[in-house]
């Protein structure tokens, strides 16, 4: 292992239960982080305690563990909302990205995209950045067009400022992606969006996790992120909302909660955030995740992100050592997330991860919710390392020996 | 503090027989709210008296012992003070008045609904009326 | 105590952690099931030992972690489907019968009713089974009616059938009302409103966590319910939906999982019920519910229920004894789940459930979710105790001496 | 078993140099399918022969060494066979042809793959002539 780790990535991993795992007799090399994340006890416990001292509905409770939970719940909402630079009225829970991105279509899109309007998202994204806006241009009438790449795999500027000019209401786009890791210039990107008159969206599930981030700066109108992938249980996650937009907005679900009263021909609606929180929320895991950002905010984001900066740096330099070995994102380490994706000359990357997984390696392969970026790529699938704050030079150096046996087994 | 200490003489006599509970025939001043989470509700009107003093006030609503006694002992502190006087009137006036009851954060609503209301009228009519006033910010 | 429980409470009390807590003192008393149940250790350590051995996101994975994931989430959907009597290809999993019921409204609903048509609900709906109703019948200029109630707080069958003639597209009523207990004859009145030519949707969130229910038999079409109220962790719950009715149905979300292929112009969905899936799904919560379903069925329902209508007959003629009592709903034990709202002259139920809570006692006090049927019965808020499968006799004792108290405190 | 065995020189060499790669001109049967989690495809092609036989097949399509040589090692083995033989090939007698590897429950999919579309092919080819055969049901 080298020297200098910014974070003492012994001692984090001392936290993570499943890392004293074996896996097929090895140990657990995890790299598989851009899918979901590991959890650390402090995560697992606040799950245990929730339910073991204190479970019940919130909101409408006067009793004692009404009380309780209520106040672990808001005071969860507070912590995250600190964590991302929004106030607590401008978070709303919702199970991840996906349900983000797709509560602004209906919520805001349904209202405010018309007939002829014209949406923006990139080549770069995530399906779950995507497939909304094609179902909402669909049902509107309006146009969905994307914003192209750069050869080096960023965002092509000139692409994104023509496309401006035809007066976007909508721009979706990704503060990193998961496959390339590009990071965008957000706050750049929405600037310029704002000027042109246009909404828009961030998708930040794979910043959120990775370094720090704030609304405020970014100016972004949206911003979407989930906890499964910043060390928070599944089930969770935040859309941050600029508050004028949240209370122009028609709500999402009907039902309990995001009420305010209800006659038999209409109703009145609660204030936001509540207003989207229909139903009984996810209690538990929302409390769960206020426990990951402590966890975070403990480490330190700026410290995550050097971490997984000289993480990459290592990986990069190492696997660009391995015959056949192909990268696919942006050259340097601090324009990029902690994300590598690749191929080995014609190992398809199914096989590539049957191979590593023999070896306890857990890295993910396919076409990561990214169709039309693999097209862009001119390939069917990648494999894809992705790292988080217990990875460490030593996982980097498992990785290498396992795609040297690879290239060994598939004899390139 | 025992549930039966909250619920004194003082509150369930507020609640059986509400003082000033009812409506104004004439009125300068209304507001109404409700909490979205319980379901009580609380009207107040205000009949505005000489040099912007609080002539005539009524409350009326639905809720528990809680917020109907709070209101209507609010109505009653009011009654005959400047209107000015609503802006210094805090929480733990409220509690005060109450008796300082000890409350979970649910109830503490119930206790501070009147008092929301009665802020929200007063506030509105003297952001209303700035220009006949003296001057003097009446939101500050 | 009295004698002949159905169920071994003792033991059962055993497996649940909350319940050794106190609460002011005293020990708990938990009488707010029909909000949200309290769980056994056997789903608190599912989900722990999920998040300790085998986390990772589903379905896309070739590694081992990914397949222990995804063969255990599939698992869950399997013995949940099965306890209603669905195939797992019918059962999608959501965040509860809130998220259930917009779903139906979102990709059913936004398809298939259109202007002029007529939505039926009932007057003893939860506002989850309403509000998702109005704002469909809004957008779509359909009109929404509510079936009738019978002064025993049973459903107005002459209404029912009347409204009937009427031609609805869509019939939402409850399988249990929350409020009243009152438990309807879904199969009676799935099979008038199939021959009505009506499309039925059932809420279920009162009747999955406290009796053997049926898909098949009771005939619906579509039936929601939420793990939360049956002992499964919050933030997760089940849509069953017909295989016929879900194939022909919109996606919902767009995003992952529940794409076969995305293009820049259009994309294509994958199979119910992944189709309704997006993005990564609530991984630990479903197998968290997965616990819960084993948990029941190793109790059996037949007898949960058994134990439910004991101690409702139980508590009904204890709580006549109490100066003020009025309960609200059917007065046969047999004919009502195990939910007793009720009044207490005019004791305002949030003053009874603060006295309550001082003696360790936790009640439901207010709307329930359900303004409609409070204005039907012309009460502001009822108070509501409602049990499961840990409480006995002893708990009902304990709220009529609490009861009592209050009666003593406010003079009555 | 290891992954050197599951990807010993035989999946190699099927997936290096497919055996009846590529497309017919002229064909009876044509059937596609794909794996939606993973992303592979396969496609093939079959002309009738004589006596319902399978005289020419060929296969197309992306994906996995497993996936693509499992498909080529298929039609090797259906060429020339009985079309009704297609529907007693089993699971089994394609990770017997494959030499037995141990796969996970994904990749088990991207073996079985090929399968799936010779299946899917032949019984719609099957059911649609069902008129022209002798008289037994040819899905049973
Ligand atoms: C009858 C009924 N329907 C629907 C719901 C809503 O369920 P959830 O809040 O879990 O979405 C509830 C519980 O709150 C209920 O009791
Ligand atoms: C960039 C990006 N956006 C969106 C998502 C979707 O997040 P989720 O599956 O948690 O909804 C992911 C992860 O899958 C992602 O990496």
């Amino acid at each position: 292992m080298l020297e200098t780790e910014t974070l003492d990535v012994e001692r984090i991993r001392a936290d993570f239960p499943i890392l004293r795992r074996k896996v097929r007799g090895k140990r657990l090399v995890y790299l598989d982080n851009a899918a979901t994340t590991q959890k650390p006890r402090q995560v697992i416990e606040a799950l245990d305690d929730y339910y073991s001292r204190y479970n019940s509905n919130v909101h409408r409770s006067v009793h004692t563990l009404g009380e309780e939970a209520t106040e672990a719940y808001e005071a969860s909402r507070k912590k995250t909302a600190t964590f991302i630079g929004a106030t607590p009225k401008e978070l709303v829970f919702v199970r991840g990205t996906t349900e983000a991105t797709n509560l602004v279509r209906f919520a805001w899109g349904e209202k405010f995209v018309k007939k002829g309007d014209l949406v923006l998202t990139t080549m770069m994204e995530h399906h779950s950045n995507i497939v909304p806006w094609q179902l909402l241009c669909k049902n509107k009438g309006a146009t969905l067009k994307f914003v192209g790449l750069n050869p080096d795999c960023t965002l092509d500027l000139a692409s994104f400022e023509g496309l401006l000019k035809e007066g976007p209401r909508l721009v979706a786009f990704t503060h990193c992606s998961n496959v390339l890791g590009t990071i965008n210039d957000v706050s750049a990107l929405c600037a310029k969006a704002a000027t042109a008159g246009a909404t828009t969206i961030v998708d930040g599930a794979q910043a959120v996790p990775h370094m720090a981030v704030d609304v405020g700066s970014l100016g972004c109108d949206f911003y979407a992120f989930s906890g499964h992938k910043m060390l928070g249980p599944t089930g969770i996650g935040g859309l941050y909302g600029r508050r004028a937009l949240l209370e122009e907005m028609e709500p999402f679900h009907g039902g309990g909660e995001m009420i305010r009263e209800v006659f038999l021909d209409h109703s009145t609606w609660n204030d936001v955030p509540y207003k989207f929180e229909a139903g009984t929320v996810n209690i538990a895991d929302s409390i769960g995740l206020g426990a990951a950002v402590d966890y975070l905010t403990a480490l330190g984001m700026d410290k995550v992100r050097e971490h997984e900066v000289r993480l990459l740096k290592y990986a990069l330099s190492e696997l660009a050592k391995v015959k056949g070995f192909r990268h696919y994102g942006p050259e340097d380490p601090s324009k990029k997330g902690g994300v590598l994706s690749f191929n080995m000359a014609d190992v398809h990357p199914h096989d590539l991860a049957t191979i590593l997984d023999e070896e306890g390696i857990a890295i993910r392969s396919g076409h990561h919710c990214a169709q039309p970026l693999m097209r862009w790529l001119d390939v069917s699938a990648t494999s894809r390392a992705s790292f988080h704050v217990y990875n460490s030079h030593d996982d980097v150096d498992a990785l290498r020996a396992g795609l040297e046996k690879a290239g060994a087994i598939f004899r390139l | 503090m025992s549930s039966a200490d909250i619920y004194r003489e003082l509150i369930l006599d507020y609640y059986r027989n509400p003082r000033n509970f009812g409506k104004l025939e004439r009125f300068d001043i209304e507001a109404h709210d409700s909490n979205p989470l319980c379901g009580d509700e609380v009207d107040m009107q205000i009949k505005v008296g000489p040099k912007n003093s609080i002539g005539e006030i009524k409350f009326s609503g639905k809720g528990c012992a809680i917020s109907l006694a709070s209101a209507s002992m609010l109505t009653e502190l009011a009654k005959g003070k400047a209107l000015d006087w609503v802006k210094d009137v805090s929480k733990e006036d409220v509690f005060k008045m109450l008796g300082n009851p000890e409350l979970g954060p649910s109830r503490v609503k119930c206790a501070l609904l009147g008092m929301k209301v009665l802020k929200t009228g007063v506030y509105g009519y003297l952001g209303a009326h700035y220009e006949d006033a003296d001057g003097s910010d009446p939101m500050a």
